[in-house]
């Protein structure tokens, strides 16, 4: 009963979609290191724009992410950051433009529930768990599996679970917690209870999207910790303000800007760049 | 299309007259054979004073027949003292006075009626309205009587009673009228009466016309105007040539003419049907643009905003009640002195509203449709217990009574028109308070954003009190308009609130111009559907047709998009 | 132990106090119950009926009440909600043991409770005009029939006072009385030789406000060059806003008669009459009509109301004659026992306010006499014309082949409401 | 608070019957109600202090339909924040489907004896039996469509709303509308099913009369157990994952997606379980009131409705149970008591309850406040500190 559901779209499916992607998309240039870029990245963002109402919010923004790699995103207000997220997790539609996934998958034809299930899991700006359940429930709801109506309707709780449940209890540091109402937790717990929903969900890549803002430094530092822990095992591409805490995570630093990339590279490389520095600093 | 409509403009003569519709009938006719026999236009005095009291007092009848003859013996020759006292029982001021059992005109001055002669036209004394019983008519004799003075009007010195009554005679199109007619015409020296004349003629013509080129002529006059008049005298011209048998040149003009007055009056049909639609759009408006505030702006569902509108409508009544006594009937001032009034106490009570129920409830949307369902519930009993249950009488001030009649069939009505008008006005001062006043600005900031409002030293709860206020208020100026094409009753707030409603969803949640845009089409849909699918099929297609816009634009017609959304 | 079912304990026992409370007061008074709706959307026509009722009894008690007690009116709201009719009714029956009621407005809510007052065995008075086709035991219907409003109306329409008409628009609400009495009238219609193609039918949901398009489509109906007439069973709300445009467009009464069957007083009460005046409505009773009977009824009516500007309408006269029809029938039964009240009521006469006398017939319809009156500017009607005496009641109409067949006649040896031959 | 190892060890369904307060103690009144009371009105002679009238009996046996439907609403509004504002149709549907059945089994008792065709239809010069009355002489059938039609209504209409994203107030609007063209629809005369007038003069059910003091009992103890199975079936889905999914949905529908549900399943499968439940409701009522008309399709019931659960306590049942019964009771009362005045008191009423008991009635038991409604409450309460501020 358990396992009746199919979560991802059929690989046959996804060879067509591909194909439509990249005979329709900007990126026919058969540029040579793209395409050795595209065979090897976890997240593939090639020329993607939006528009809302007039208001350009991503112009012809391309990026990439390798599998296993940790990497941060940075830029002032109105960059495109969370729009990026949402094009990414398909909540918004880009107007032009690839997102592929492992190479293969199109994630602008899909919706948020399957990209779910292929393995991208999403943590929003402001922290959103299930307030009216327990912290375990937050877990319990959130651990990978089926995810069908009848199957969720009659589902019993295995052991595996309860264990999964437990290990990833210890890892978000909320084991005393655990049959506490999501809703009295403190804004740190809940991010913490959040991203530990995201690692039930066993996705191959997270987007955690300021995941230390409003917290106290001692929170901030033990989140830089868990993220890198968690980093090991999956990709991470972290949307984040603060420069202190993109330090602390120490890896590879995408800027934003206007809709589109600035500028790439290590933190302090980055720092060093004088549109960063107009941006940031100019105005 | 563009030159046909053009084409079809110019061809009909935007003849502004009064409303009346008509037909053949028996009464007229006799009145014309008399006519034809006896009269003699201008004739002075034809009937000695003892005569014409003689006659007249013959009306006292109760045998509509007998009093039909009297009224074409009086018309008939012509005399001018007799057009006042037909008048005047068309009117129902004739009567018999109980005393001598003569023949008067009354004419009611509170609660007393004057006696006027109706050979001198003096005033010959008053009494009360026991002493006096009413010479009755009834439908017939209006008729007759309505008749009768046309033709006594036609040779009228007043062009515009010559006018009415030449509109009279074509609307009776009736054949016996023709020679009358055709001596009206040689007196006449206005060019646009004589237009007139010439078609009535040709719509008698066609019919008696003697030999083929007098009805092609008829037919050439006729098929140059589009009324639905023109249109039965052609259509019964072809059926009776039909089965009869008649010249073939003249059959084909005659449906050719028949198929052009056809096609311009459909054109005309469409004309009518948007008309009709931005009117009920316009109410719809009317009664949603409050809505638009509550809901749309403060997002409270708020469903005592019908009962606003009822309040307005009853403040026009009360309004009315106090004025009558200083006004005259019909005087435009009552209304125009209700509109304020409605808003203010529409609006107090919707700010006591906000004070006492809602204002405890933001952020609990779902919450303020059970307390605000309450107060409807309460305000309705209030309304039953204060007033009554029956409907409230509140009278149409002059200037929206009647209407514009095109001789093509379609009627403006004055009503309808201000409403419309009203309905702009009112969404114009809107977006004005909202666009550039301090208050407006204030509101829009503590929508968008309660707590930052309130930190940047804007007091919230007294912006939260007047933007209901300001909603409710709105809803009783639109019950101000309502009341004068609806019942002004307990019930009359719930007629609308479903309706107004899906107008604020379907144009979108929080859009001013979402609304206008939603009540007019959602009014003139639903107008375009009634002809073919009858009214209350119209109706639930159009409910149908909303459900399934949902799906497409979830939204409704102008969402906003991107993040701000669902921030 | 739990609040639940000490509520519901609580409302047993409540109950029960108000029965035996009820079963001692009995012997002093006798019950008239009210089922009227005070609230909801039949409240505006519904409310003057309670109250005349309310005026009836204490006219009664004034005057020594009956049988020697005093009648005491209970009255319920049904709140026009037709599921509450019936077990408001059964209420009243059940619980409060009332003798008699008098109630309802729609068909519908007739058709609610008729069910209960036949198994409770009670009897109903029904004061309004509807369409037929129906005969209860238990129901007394004292309004008109189709025959004593529809039918009469129409005959002045096409006679030579009413205009001639010979094409004739049926507008009405989307409900069971209109399409009733439109179905009996198109059949009569037919049978006076005026054919399909001259009769328009149109129908408008509940409450329709916006009549632009029907009335514009009425003169275009009405341009066709024979005398059109127009016969409106538009229902309450509706009516208002149907006779403004009717105003504004000015349709003339010697143009387009309009005769309504649902349009009293009280309707045009709402309404400035100046443009309609020559409009018609067929009815049995109008306030205008000069007699000292309703001279008298129309002066207590006031006093009671405390309002001069209040009118009376039919409904009223037949709340009136169906309240002292069944005080007379139980001063003749000597008791209030339903069915000795019920053989009382054969038979039974009682003066009209209008004039002459109304009987009910053992088909539980009155003889009454028809009028046709003429909307005037003052908003009272001017009576035109009158039937030469009074006419029967069909419970069963004669122009619907299938109801054609059937009598209704309570008495023995008949004793059925819908028979094609006499029962033993 | 609670053990979940130990809980879920336990045979589910007498698990979380036993978790569940409230639920117990309604089923345990409905198992009273359905033995005690028929044997009060059956075999109690008249003058007992314990003789339940008949009236008391249907009056209950209504209570208990709305009390049902109560239950539906609270199923999908309270758990997963679909607030319908047109539940009644379901509800009238189900009516239909029965009333249909009930008027097939007059069959040739009616005025004008035709064994075929209703007596609207005879009225109306109608020939023959309309295909979609076909069937419903025969009472499973009739069931089966009293389930069958709402359910199928509701999955065509939730398939869209819910598949294009159309939620809270919209949705509420939409359900409205919907509801709102049903009643003008079944006013037409030219449907089929008897107009403004509906559906009435019913004869008899299965054979026993509906006039009988039996079969009204009957009736009572079925819906007493109707009522207890689809609370049992509502706690189960409450209960369930899916159960904590709708709540999850509710509290927050995108982070739902996100997690990788396909939300508009969800809400598709509770919308159609509770119009089913509305449609049963619907079935039960109209043998007990006699009548099935358009009026039930009126949008201020489906408003009422909410009203119910609202007062009884929203997101816990058995609060909506009580709710409906409260407000209903009310009505009859003061209907009775003061009718010129009554609209005052429920209009206060309604007034009242949202502003202090914004848990419901159900709330203010302090032995219900820590069940299952909890978590919602203090939601609530939050919601309120900080709007109550402004």
């Amino acid at each position: 009963m358990s396992n009746v559901i199919a979560n991802a779209p059929s690989n046959a499916d996804t060879m067509t979609l591909e194909k439509e992607g990249a005979e329709n998309g900007p990126a026919v240039m058969a540029d040579a290191q793209r395409k050795s870029n595209r065979s090897e990245t976890i997240l593939y963002v090639d020329g993607v724009s939006v528009t809302f109402d007039g208001f350009r919010a991503l112009n012809n923004l391309s990026f990439y992410v390798e599998p296993g790699e940790l990497r941060a995103i940075i830029g002032p207000n109105g960059a495109g950051k969370t729009t990026m997220m949402d094009i990414i997790t398909g909540k918004t539609r880009p107007d032009t433009g690839d997102v592929l996934f492992k190479s293969e998958t199109d994630l602008t034809k899909m919706d948020e529930a399957d990209i779910a299930n292929l393995g991208i899991g999403r943590k929003f700006q402001k922290p959103t768990v299930f307030e009216s359940h327990t912290v375990f429930d937050n877990l319990l709801l959130a651990c990978s599996g089926g995810r069908g109506v009848f199957n969720a309707l009659f589902h019993r709780l295995s052991g595996a679970e309860k264990a999964r449940i437990d290990k990833t209890l210890t890892t978000i540091m909320l084991d005393d917690k655990r049959d506490e109402m999501a809703a009295n937790l403190s804004h740190g717990q809940k991010q913490w209870l959040e991203i530990g929903m995201l690692l039930m969900q066993e996705p191959e890549l997270l987007l955690v999207d300021e995941p230390v803002a409003g917290m106290t430094d001692s929170e901030t530092e033990e989140t830089a910790k868990l993220l890198r822990a968690i980093a090991k095992e999956y990709s991470v591409v972290v949307v984040e303000h603060d420069m202190e805490f993109v330090r602390d995570l120490d890896c590879k630093v995408t800027v934003l800007h206007e809709g589109s990339v600035l500028a790439e590279g290590r933190l302090d490389h980055v720092q060093k760049d004088p549109r960063v520095i107009e941006v940031y600093l100019g105005r | 299309m563009r030159n046909e409509l053009f084409s079809v403009l110019r061809r009909s003569p935007f003849s502004l007259k009064k409303v009346r519709g008509g037909f053949v009938r028996l009464g007229g006719a006799m009145a014309c054979l008399m006519l034809v026999a006896f009269v003699l236009p201008n004739a002075a005095q034809a009937f000695s004073d003892e005569e014409l009291r003689n006659i007249a007092e013959r009306l006292d009848t109760k045998s509509s027949t007998q009093k039909i003859t009297v009224i074409e013996e009086m018309a008939a020759d012509g005399d001018p003292r007799v057009a006042p006292i037909l008048k005047a029982m068309l009117e129902g001021d004739l009567f018999v006075r109980d005393s001598d059992e003569h023949v008067v005109i009354g004419r009611k001055k509170g609660k007393v009626y004057t006696h006027i002669d109706i050979v001198s036209g003096e005033e010959v004394g008053e009494s009360s309205s026991k002493e006096l019983s009413k010479i009755k008519v009834n439908n017939r004799l209006r008729g007759a009587l309505r008749d009768a003075l046309a033709t006594l009007n036609l040779f009228s010195p007043d062009l515009n009673i010559r006018t009415n009554a030449v509109e009279q005679i074509m609307d009776a199109r009736d054949p016996t009228m023709l020679p009358l007619l055709l001596r009206a015409i040689e007196r006449e020296d206005d060019e646009t009466l004589l237009a007139r004349m010439e078609l009535a003629r040709a719509t008698m013509a066609l019919a008696a016309g003697e030999n083929p080129a007098e009805r092609l002529a008829a037919i050439d006059v006729l098929s140059s105007e589009t009324t639905p008049q023109i249109r039965a005298v052609l259509s019964q011209f072809v059926a009776s040539a039909e089965a009869e048998g008649i010249e073939p040149e003249v059959l084909a003009a005659a449906k050719d003419a028949l198929n052009d007055v056809e096609g311009r009056l459909s054109t005309w049909q469409t004309v009518g049907d948007v008309y009709r639609g931005i009117s009920l759009g316009s109410v719809l408006l009317l009664a949603a643009v409050g809505l638009a505030i509550t809901f749309g702006v403060m997002g409270v569902i708020n469903m005592a905003h019908g009962e606003m509108i009822m309040i307005g409508a009853y403040t026009t009544f009360v309004v009315q009640q106090i004025l009558s006594s200083v006004l005259p009937s019909g005087s435009p001032w009552s209304l125009i002195i209700a509109v304020p009034a409605a808003f203010l106490v529409a609006g107090m009570i919707g700010v006591v509203i906000e004070r006492c129920v809602i204002r405890f409830l933001y952020g609990r949307p779902l919450e303020t449709l059970l307390a605000t369902w309450g107060v409807s519930l309460v305000l309705q009993q209030a309304t039953r217990t204060i007033f009554g249950a029956t409907n409230q009488q509140v009278t149409a001030p002059d200037f929206m009574s009647g209407a514009i009649e095109f001789s093509t069939g379609l009627v403006l009505t004055y009503n309808r028109l201000w409403i419309i008008l009203f309905s702009l006005i009112v969404v114009a001062g809107i977006a004005c308070v909202l666009r550039y006043t301090a208050f407006g600005l204030q509101m829009r900031a503590v929508t968008q954003n309660r707590r930052m409002a309130g930190s940047v030293g804007i007091r919230t709860g007294y912006v939260d009190a007047l933007t209901f206020g300001l909603g409710s208020g709105i809803a009783g100026i639109a019950g101000v308009a309502l009341s004068q094409i609806s019942n002004v009753s307990p019930n009359l707030g719930q007629t609308y609130i479903i309706d107004s409603f899906m107008v604020v969803v379907f144009g979108g949640v929080g859009n001013l111009w979402g609304t206008v845009l939603g009540a007019f089409s959602l009014g003139i849909v639903n107008k375009f559907l009634e002809p073919f699918a009858g009214a209350v099929l119209a109706k639930i297609f159009v409910l149908i047709a909303l459900i399934l816009f949902i799906q497409k634009r979830p939204k409704g017609l102008f969402a906003l998009k991107g993040r701000a959304v669902e921030a | 132990m739990n609040k639940k079912l000490q509520a519901l304990m609580g409302a047993g026992a409540m109950a029960l106090s108000v029965m035996t409370m009820s079963a001692a007061q009995a012997a002093d008074t006798i019950k008239v119950g009210v089922l009227h709706s005070l609230s909801g959307t039949m409240a505006i026509s519904e409310t003057t009926l309670k109250d005349t009722v309310l005026m009836l009894v204490d006219d009664l008690n004034k005057n020594g009440g009956l049988l020697g007690k005093q009648v005491e009116a209970v009255v319920v709201d049904p709140a026009s909600d037709w599921p509450l009719f019936a077990e408001k009714a059964r209420e009243l029956i059940e619980k409060d043991q009332v003798d008699v009621v008098f109630g309802c407005w729609t068909s519908v809510s007739r058709k609610s409770v008729l069910p209960v007052f036949e198994e409770l065995n009670s009897m109903l008075f029904y004061p309004v005009q509807y369409e037929g086709e129906e005969s209860s035991r238990n129901v007394f219907y004292t309004g008109a029939a189709p025959n004593q409003q529809a039918i009469p109306a129409v005959d002045y329409l096409m006679s030579e006072d009413g205009g001639g008409a010979e094409r004739i628009v049926l507008l009405g609400t989307d409900y069971v009385y209109p399409r009733t009495t439109n179905k009996i009238l198109r059949s009569y219609l037919n049978d006076k030789g005026i054919a399909d193609a001259d009769i328009m039918e149109n129908y408008t949901p509940f409450g329709h406000s916006d009549w632009q398009s029907i009335v514009a489509d009425v003169k275009a109906f009405a341009s066709a060059g024979k005398k059109t007439a127009v016969v409106s069973t538009i229902n309450g709300d509706a009516n208002v806003p149907f006779y403004k445009e009717l105003a504004n467009q000015g349709i003339k009464a010697e143009d387009i008669p309009v005769v309504a069957f649902s349009v009293g007083e009280e309707e045009l009460a709402g309404i400035d009459t100046a443009p309609l005046v020559g409009h018609l409505a067929a009815w049995n009773y109008f306030q205008s009509v000069e007699a000292d009977a309703n001279t008298a009824f129309i002066d207590k009516w006031h006093a009671f109301i405390g309002d001069d500007a209040r009118v009376t309408n039919d409904p009223m006269e037949a709340t009136y004659i169906g309240f002292n029809m069944w005080k007379q029938a139980v001063e003749q039964a000597g008791t209030t026992d339903v069915d000795a009240v019920r053989q009382a009521m054969y038979g039974q006469e009682v003066a009209n306010l209008t004039g002459g006398t109304a009987v009910m017939n053992t088909n539980h319809h009155l003889s009454k006499p028809v009028l046709i009156g003429e909307v005037q500017d003052d908003g009272q009607f001017d009576v035109v014309w009158e039937t030469d005496g009074t006419v029967v009641g069909d419970a069963w109409s004669d122009f619907l082949p299938e109801s054609a067949k059937l009598t209704a006649d309570w008495t023995y040896p008949w004793v059925c409401g819908n028979c094609e031959k006499p029962m033993y | 608070m609670t053990d979940y190892s130990q809980k879920y060890k336990m045979t589910p369904v007498v698990g979380w019957l036993l978790q569940d307060r409230g639920g117990m103690i309604l089923l345990a009144i409905l198992i009273a109600a359905s033995i005690l009371i028929p044997i009060c009105s059956l075999l109690l002679p008249q003058s007992s202090a314990f003789h339940v009238p008949t009236w008391m009996v249907s009056l209950l046996g209504k209570y208990l339909c709305y009390a049902l439907l109560a239950l539906s609403v609270d199923l999908i509004w309270g758990f997963c924040g679909i607030l319908s504002l047109g539940h009644g149709a379901f509800f009238a549907l189900g009516g239909y489907a029965m009333g249909m059945y009930l008027m097939r089994q007059i069959g040739d008792r009616g005025v004008y004896g035709n064994p075929d065709l209703p007596d609207f239809m005879v009225f109306l010069n109608w020939t023959e039996l309309p295909w979609y009355w076909y069937g419903f002489d025969m009472f499973w059938f009739a069931i089966v469509m009293a389930m069958f039609v709402p359910g199928l209504l509701a999955f065509v209409f939730g398939f869209l709303a819910f598949r294009s994203r159309v939620t809270g107030v919209y949705l509420s609007i939409i359900t409205q509308a919907m509801t709102y063209a049903l009643l003008l629809a079944f006013f037409r005369n030219d449907m089929g099913f008897g107009g403004n007038n509906g559906l009435t003069d019913f004869k008899d059910l299965l054979g026993y009369s509906l006039q009988s003091d039996g079969t009204r009992a009957g009736l009572f103890v079925a819906s007493c157990v109707f009522l207890g199975l689809c609370y049992i079936v509502a706690r189960g889905i409450t209960q369930s994952r899916l159960g904590k999914v709708l709540i999850a949905i509710r509290d927050a529908e995108s982070r739902v997606r996100f997690t990788g549900y396909r939300v508009e399943y969800y809400k598709l499968f509770v919308f159609t379980v509770s119009a089913v439940m509305a449609g049963i409701a619907g079935a039960l009522y109209v043998p007990q009131v006699g009548i099935i008309n358009p009026g039930e399709f009126a949008p201020a019931l489906s408003i009422e409705i909410v009203i119910w659960v609202a007062v009884g306590g929203r997101g816990t049942l058995y609060g909506a149970v009580l709710g409906a019964f409260i407000v209903n009771y009310a009505k009859t009362f003061f209907t009775g008591v003061m009718p010129d005045f009554w609209l005052f008191f429920l209009g206060g009423l309604f007034i009242a309850v949202t502003l202090f008991l914004p848990k419901g009635v159900i709330g203010a038991v302090p032995a219900f406040g820590s069940a299952n409604g909890q978590s919602f409450l203090s939601g609530v309460r939050k919601r309120l500190n900080a709007g109550g501020k402004a």
